[in-house]
């Protein structure tokens, strides 16, 4: 009987690290809930670039989030009834930012930048995942170190000492 | 050979001095059982009250532990430049402690220095305790403690092992070892003695015992592993032992820091750790003779014994503090020598001078056969040398840290109530697990005694009576 | 990619220096420094990563004070670096003694072997009241309580420039690259650059019969370059 | 919509689920806020770096101010600019934490609970003007009206004048403490008198071979310390084939005097003396240029070596090294400096000092002494010229009498900044109304009725003409790099806006909508000049540039040289210091001295500033007493030990500093600590010097002599430690061999 609880309470504990694992995992994979629920599913398959809405990859760390000014170049006319888009012009008219929830996030220490990766020839798509077939938008890998180090630590020997280093993201 | 068979000498002193000694007085086995099961189940008040002051102090230790993490290390009165303090000096201090009971148990055992039997099984308690206290330092001075398992060589994907450059590395290494080494060799030589116990009491002692006794039931086949195991273990742990110490004085032996950089520190550590162990251990079974009347078992001749080894290791100690020093001291390096000025006549001076006194005057104290063979002296005595030792590693620690070669950045250094309540955490905590220990294990190793009994006897040869030994291991 | 790795060096021209703090300051705001007010300062726990020594010599009438500007010296052989059990700080291939605060575990271990006694440590929470916490650089990590912090050359500074060079095509020039004490520095005391490069500023001064390194007897080979004062450089 | 409520579940359970197994990972949400529309300069996480001027002390350097998100970042010199290259000093460094401080007030407030009492009450804007415009309507008579300035934007200053003037009142008057120190006031004095122009010369340092600084603090406090110390690097080590070699006289071994080649510990109020013997020494024996000479031998006619000798208490045989050093070099310069200023015999002092230029010909050559060339931009060289203590003591009269019944207050702490004997405090309590434009609650805002605060230097708009300019004439713009954090108004607008309401006269000289416009129509005068490092086809693209530049200067360095030609030709007074105190119970002369991160006390608010050690104590967060080991061994105290500081006007006590660079008979005192309102960062921490300071000015000059008094020292028995970063055990060695 006692021996029973034991081992009762060892599989318990067991399933709820696992459980627990698989949640953590479902977390960070998980959609955050958008105050609006953009598409970018539909805008890409609209035939928009990437780089039209997310202007500085090129020339700067971040990718940039568009202005709700440059979301209403298009919405200005374009589906106007719809009541997601209401809710963006609305934004617009009293002159609020949209609090958009980031989907792709490093912790404060690291510092990465969009620029060289771009510079070195990496598509969105290579960390972003097939952005275009998104309804509501998701990270598809999990950024950890050891993700960026896939990568970083495969390069030719004259690179493979700065990528590799800890300085290279870490400041 | 059966008790029945020792012949009674009333006449005869030199016998009955014999008989003393080898513990082979009229007493059957299980009254040697009895004697030493009797006092576990005493507990007075005063026992439940010591039990009480001491979890109140360990409470507070950790409160304070807990106000260390949470506000940070500055709660501490470590600075810059003495980024080390009173931690890493108790550290230091514990790991010394926990030498004694391997010097006792193994090399004794080794030596077949027949006069360690009764007294293994608390130095040998004494070592595991000693190094859980001491254990506990490297994370109460991590800053980010809640990080420790980064030193910890697991397989991740950031590729990132620690750093086994580091001697910090070899520590961890090396206490973890000894810590497995000491606490087997612990419960190896407890096996027959948890089964005597087993078989004489009852309820959830029973049941403890019966776990972990292991099924002891007594065999020649048992009996035979349990020699030589106990031996292997007696050989591995020496140069483990050795090294532990070593290690620890790597820590600062490795920097440039002037008087830490130093090739004697690592056999001056050991030589120090074995001297401030042994006094460690006197005090104790001074303390637990007289708390659990053990008279019987831990006497006279077992403290004159230990004085000697108390004695040779102070002497030991002093020759290998004065070849650090004089060479030190004669080289005149300018940081070196502001150092040495510090302690000898600066800030450090009332700490060094207690240091030299606390470990000198037992030493000479000790000669005397009136004080090893006293308790009360042998207490004082002891607890000086364990003042002393203390005081060397705060010295060792703290004051060589507070010169360097940059006099800009010189500093000083006092303990905050978070560091001494940590500290007395520990010794506290040391002393609650000895004394819980002490009452839930047999504190004399019966089996020990009553081997010896068996190895030696007196025989008559004709008129005259003889103490004769046997080889039995 | 550069054929060869730049080695920093900084050059601290003491015949120059005036002890006017400008670098203190400079670097507190660039590195996202906290001040850890009067109190810790008394405890001797302050946190500047470049702090100006003084010193004495002579007596008073015949008295004279030097300034020593003292940062984190980048030593090729640092006494830090092997101690540290999580490879927290570590050497990098442009010879920076580089400090990875977010591996740091507070061992405090490299700041007891530094000679130099120029890492400083985290012993309380910072803190940054509403709304200074604004001032703070996002390009540094912002350090919490329980680690090692110190000198880096700012290599945000350095990465940001090298970024932007090469993402022209080309490298870096002699002094564009300037940490923030550099920058500053009212007197042009402080010269940073590539030692590897044999046109560079800093190679040239190197050179000078005026240059020694702080505890040179050390043999830690450091990366920061002292000019003597008070002699010409002829 | 149901799928989408089912999915928030979803995240809410295992959210739950991975708290409660205890493996909540790094799991967060951070919103990312776009801008609504854009700024076109802005490129999301790139930096923009804006070109402004910084405003911590009169001296004007130029400022790029790097802004990330909107949020400014990082202060750095900027480059470009005439005036300070690249480079910046600690205070300016540390201007981004006048901006983020946390104890700035955030909109107009009325003291409501009466003056003192520290409780306001928010008013908005409308409310504000209308109690302001109200006060000015209701005086009986425009000259009851008093603004009293400290460091001013110089378009601020335009402003007010213009406004004060058409309103019928009198000009504002300048004074803060920190232009008292270096003494500007009497500097531009001398000037005038000597050369003809109210203005600060400029010494060409950078190719100096011998510098004489008789207390000027030039590569601290005094004037235009960064340009300075660029310029003393050059000296040092950018001269061709040589070294500057520099010369200090002052009684305290300052910051400036370590890094001379040689200190020379000075009796107070004796720098004088030793100009005038050296002067005569290279007259007498015809040393250097002896043909130069000639013009000026008048000056020298009586003055005996031997008698300045003994009353600088220097020996004649040092003094006739120094002549042979200064005359023997081919571009020497004596810099009379704000320590000669604060003595009573400051001005003849200072002319003794200066006169050493004249008689080695060094007015207006390479290495010697210039004046800033206007060019172009005289149409912006209206600054304010800081007024004497005597000017203020005036006004200190007016209010103890009640001629003032509406006090404005600018960018000076007056209650800290004077000394207690000037009676500020007292005067400012019989002043019926009284209007601070303060962004703190500082000693003299706490004691007005009504505190608009105006934007801090960093997201307000001005320009600033470099005094004592660069070699090339320039004009400093200073523009927003942020948008105003709280509900402040500029105080140039605030102007503008009452000007407005009050129409007439008022409204016509002040017609410009608000200072922005102001400045553009000043600053397009510019435009077109060819003279300029830049130009742009329109006037709107000049004011672009004009931004983007940080200013206006020229292509190329104009010199300008001091017209000597008008010289009094009459011998120099020889004039004995007077101190107050008497000499037999206060033994030892005060030496209050600027703090070189703290300044006048107006940095003290700043937390990088408070942790910034002093260079030559390495002290920080505090006031201390310097003594010499000597007098300290006479007294009986040691280091950190607390003594009581008595003047005849005040006492202060703080812990010792043993100075092994002090004369014995000086009792050095940084000025900055001891607020008693300043937020939470300088509040109750040390104590001022100032306040022990005697009110006794110096009648050439009428300003205030702030290192003529005498004081005592008591010891107390209690110890204090100073935040040092310096090991005291370490005794100040570089090495222990």
């Amino acid at each position: 009987m006692k021996r029973f609880w034991l081992i009762g309470l060892f599989i318990l504990v067991v399933v709820g690290v696992i459980a627990g694992v698989i949640l953590t995992r479902v977390q960070v994979y998980a959609a955050p809930e958008q105050p609006i629920a953009y598409s970018h599913q539909v805008h890409v398959e609209a035939g928009i670039q990437c780089l039209f809405c997310h202007p500085s990859p090129l020339k700067s760390p971040l990718a940039g989030i568009p202005s709700v000014q440059k979301c209403m170049g298009c919405h200005n006319v374009i589906d106007t009834d719809n009541p997601e888009i209401q809710q963006v012009a609305s934004y617009y008219e009293s002159g609020e930012p949209i609090p958009w929830i980031r989907v792709n996030l490093q912790p404060d220490f690291v510092y990465f930048n969009h620029q060289p990766h771009l510079g070195a020839g990496l598509n969105c798509e290579t960390c972003h995942g097939d952005v275009g077939q998104m309804d509501v938008t998701r990270q598809t890998v999990k950024m950890d170190m050891g993700w960026c180090l896939d990568c970083h630590i495969n390069q030719s020997d004259e690179k493979v000492g700065r990528l590799a280093d800890c300085l290279a993201c870490h400041k | 050979m059966s008790e029945s068979e020792v012949l009674a000498y009333p006449e005869d002193s030199s016998a009955a001095e014999f008989e003393d000694r080898l513990l082979l007085a009229e007493r059957t086995s299980s009254e040697i059982n009895q004697a030493v099961l009797q006092p576990m189940f005493r507990t007075s008040w005063k026992f439940w009250a010591l039990v009480i002051f001491l979890s109140l102090l360990v409470l507070w230790g950790l409160f304070a532990w807990g106000y260390l993490i949470y506000w940070g290390m500055g709660t501490a009165g470590i600075n810059r430049p003495v980024y080390w303090g009173f931690f890493i000096a108790t550290f230091v201090f514990w790991v010394g402690i926990s030498h004694a009971g391997t010097m006792i148990s193994a090399v004794l055992r080794l030596l077949k220095a027949d006069w360690r039997r009764p007294i293994t099984r608390g130095a040998e308690a004494m070592t595991a305790f000693a190094l859980m206290m001491a254990g506990l330092f490297p994370f109460i001075h991590l800053g980010r403690v809640w990080k420790f398992y980064w030193m910890l060589p697991y397989p991740n994907n950031r590729l990132m092992w620690p750093n086994f450059q580091s001697p910090l590395m070899w520590d961890m290494v090396a206490i973890f070892t000894y810590f497995i080494g000491s606490t087997l060799y612990l419960y190896l030589a407890l096996i027959p003695d948890l089964a005597m116990a087993r078989d004489h009491t009852g309820k959830w002692r029973q049941k403890l015992y019966r776990v972990l006794s292991l099924g002891w039931r007594g065999t020649e086949a048992e009996w035979h592993k349990l020699h030589r195991a106990l031996s292997i273990f007696s050989v591995a742990i020496i140069p483990i032992f050795l090294s532990v110490h070593s290690i620890v004085s790597w820590d600062f032996a490795v920097t440039i820091q002037p008087r830490w950089h130093s090739t004697i520190f690592a056999p001056y550590f050991v030589v120090g750790a074995i001297y401030s162990g042994l006094a460690a251990l006197a005090c104790i079974l001074v303390i637990v003779r007289k708390g659990m009347q053990l008279q019987e078992f831990l006497r006279s001749e077992h403290f004159d014994a230990l004085g000697k080894l108390v004695l040779v290791a102070g002497m030991a100690w002093v020759y290998f503090w004065f070849a650090g020093f004089i060479v030190e001291w004669y080289g005149n390096e300018p940081v070196t020598r502001e150092l040495i000025h510090e302690e000898v006549a600066g800030s450090l001076a009332p700490l060094f001078y207690l240091q030299m006194s606390a470990n000198l005057i037992p030493i000479v104290m000790l000669i005397f056969k009136k004080v090893r063979t006293t308790p009360w002296l042998l207490l004082v005595a002891t607890l000086l040398v364990n003042v002393g030792m203390f005081t060397e590693r705060v010295l060792i620690v703290v004051g060589n840290l507070q010169r360097n070669f940059m006099p800009f950045n010189w500093g000083e250094y006092s303990p905050t109530w978070v560091e001494v309540s940590i500290v007395v955490m520990t010794f506290a905590g040391f002393a609650l697990l000895y004394t819980i220990f002490s009452r839930i294990f047999p504190y004399v190793p019966v089996w020990e005694i009553k081997e010896g009994r068996l190895r030696y006897t007196v025989r008559r040869i004709g008129r005259l009576l003889v103490p004769t030994a046997a080889e039995i291991e | 990619m550069a054929e060869i790795e730049p080695r920093w060096v900084l050059i601290v021209d003491l015949d120059r220096c005036t002890g006017c703090q400008a670098c203190v300051v400079a670097c507190q705001a660039e590195n996202n420094v906290p001040t850890v007010g009067e109190h810790e300062t008394i405890e001797g726990r302050w946190l500047h990563w470049i702090h100006i020594e003084r010193y004495w010599e002579g007596e008073y009438p015949n008295i004279k004070a030097r300034f020593m500007p003292v940062m984190c010296q980048q030593c090729t052989a640092a006494p830090c670096e092997p101690v540290c059990p999580v490879f927290a700080t570590y050497h990098t291939p442009e010879g920076l003694n580089a400090q990875i605060y977010n591996r740091c575990i507070g061992t405090r271990f490299c700041g007891s072997a530094c000679p130099y006694k120029t890492r400083t440590y985290n012993w309380l929470r910072p803190e940054f009241p509403e709304p200074l916490h604004e001032q703070l650089n996002p390009d540094v990590t912002v350090r919490s309580r329980g680690l090692i912090e110190k000198c880096t050359f700012c290599v945000q500074r350095i990465r940001r420039i090298e970024i932007e060079a090469h993402a022209q095509g080309r490298e870096p020039v002699d002094g564009e690259i300037q940490p923030a004490c550099v920058q500053t520095c009212p007197p042009d005391a402080l010269v940073f650059g590539d030692l590897n490069d044999p046109s560079s500023r800093v190679s040239q001064l190197a050179t000078s019969h005026r240059s020694f390194k702080l505890l040179g007897e050390l043999g830690t080979d450091p990366g920061v370059i002292y000019l003597k004062g008070g002699e010409t450089n002829v | 919509m149901t799928k989408r409520v089912s999915r928030r579940d979803f995240l809410k359970l295992t959210a739950g689920a991975t708290v409660v197994t205890g493996l909540a990972p790094s799991v967060r949400r951070m919103v990312l806020e776009p801008y609504v529309q854009p700024p076109e300069e802005v490129l999301p996480g790139e930096a923009t770096w804006y070109a402004s001027t910084c405003r911590l002390c009169p001296a004007g350097c130029g400022i790029i101010v790097r802004v990330i998100n909107g949020r400014a970042k990082k202060i750095e010199g900027n480059p470009h600019h005439p005036l300070n290259q690249g480079k910046l000093c600690a205070r300016g460094q540390a201007g981004l934490q006048i901006l983020y401080n946390p104890d700035r007030l955030k909109n107009a407030v009325l003291q409501s609970g009466g003056r003192g009492s520290l409780k306001f009450e928010p008013l908005y804007w409308s409310e504000a003007l209308d109690i302001l415009v109200d006060k000015l309507e209701t005086l009986s008579n425009p000259n009851r009206v008093a603004f009293l300035g400290g460091l001013m934007p110089s378009h601020l200053y335009k402003l007010t004048t213009r406004f004060l003037s058409s309103f019928g009142s009198s000009s504002p008057i300048i004074y803060d403490l920190h232009s008292a120190l270096e003494g500007r006031n009497s500097t531009v004095q001398l000037s005038e008198s000597l050369f003809g122009s109210p203005e600060l010369p400029i010494y060409d340092l950078a190719n100096a071979e011998v510098i004489f600084s008789f207390g000027a603090n030039f590569l601290e406090t005094w004037m235009s310390p960064v340009s300075q110390s660029h310029a003393f690097g050059t000296m040092r080590q950018g001269q061709l084939g040589g070294r500057g070699f520099l010369v200090h006289f002052e009684p305290r071994l300052s910051a400036t005097a370590a890094s001379a080649d040689e200190w020379i510990p000075i009796k107070p109020g004796a720098e004088g003396y030793v100009a005038l013997a050296i002067g005569r020494i290279i007259l007498e024996e015809r040393l250097g240029q002896a043909s130069s000479h000639r013009p000026y031998s008048i000056l020298y006619q009586n003055v005996d070596v031997q008698e300045m000798a003994d009353a600088s208490q220097i020996p004649v045989e040092v003094l006739h090294r120094f002549a042979r050093i200064f005359a023997d070099a081919d571009q020497a310069i004596a810099i009379p400096g704000g320590g000669l200023a604060g003595q009573h015999n400051g001005g003849t002092s200072m002319l003794a000092v200066q006169a050493l230029n004249l008689l080695s010909a060094q007015i207006g050559r390479v290495g010697g002494v210039f004046l800033s060339q206007p060019g172009p931009t005289a149409g912006f060289r209206q600054n304010p010229n800081p007024g004497s203590f005597e000017n203020l003591s005036i006004l200190i009269e007016r209010m103890k009498s009640g001629e003032i019944d509406l006090l404005l207050i600018y960018g000076t702490n007056p209650v800290f900044e004077l000394p207690t004997s000037a009676g500020f405090a007292e005067a400012i309590a019989s002043v019926p109304y009284v209007i601070s434009f303060s962004q703190f609650v500082d000693e003299t805002a706490a004691r007005a009725d009504l505190i608009l605060p105006d934007h801090t230097y960093l997201e307000s708009w001005g320009y600033e003409v470099p005094a004592p300019g660069a070699a090339k004439p320039a004009v400093s713009s200073q523009q927003p790099v942020v948008r105003p954090l709280y509900d402040t108004r500029s105080t140039g607008d605030v102007l503008l806006a009452v000007a407005e309401r009050l129409g007439g006269q008022v409204a016509n000289a002040l017609p410009w909508s608000d200072e922005v416009d102001f400045l553009q129509e000043l600053a397009t005068e510019l435009h077109g000049s060819s003279l300029g490092a830049y130009d742009a086809k329109t006037p709107s693209s000049f004011w672009a540039l004009w931004r983007q530049y940080g200013g206006w200067w020229t292509e190329k360095e104009i010199p300008r040289e001091p017209d000597i030609s008008t010289i009094v030709q009459e011998p120099i007074p020889v004039s004995e210091p007077v101190f107050d105190g008497e000499e037999n119970s206060y033994p030892y002369h005060l030496h209050p001295y600027p703090s070189i991160t703290l300044s006048d006390g107006r940095g003290a608010n700043l937390p990088w500033l408070q942790g910034a050690p002093d260079p030559m104590t390495t002290v920080c967060w505090g006031t201390w007493v310097e003594l010499n080991p000597e007098t300290a061994s006479s007294l009986g105290v040691s280091e950190d030990d607390v003594v009581r500081v008595i003047s005849p006007h005040g006492e202060l006590e703080a812990p010792v500093v043993i100075y092994p660079g002090i004369r014995p008979d000086v009792v050095a005192i940084p000025v900055g600590q001891g607020h008693e309102q300043f937020g939470r960062f300088a509040e109750q921490r040390g104590s001022n010097p100032i306040a022990l300071v005697a009110s006794i000015t110096d009648p050439e000059t009428g300003s205030l002599a702030w290192g003529a008094t005498r004081v005592r020292i008591e010891p107390t028995g209690r110890k204090k430690s100073l935040a040092r970063l310096e090991s005291l055990a370490g005794e100040g060695r570089e090495s222990i061999g």
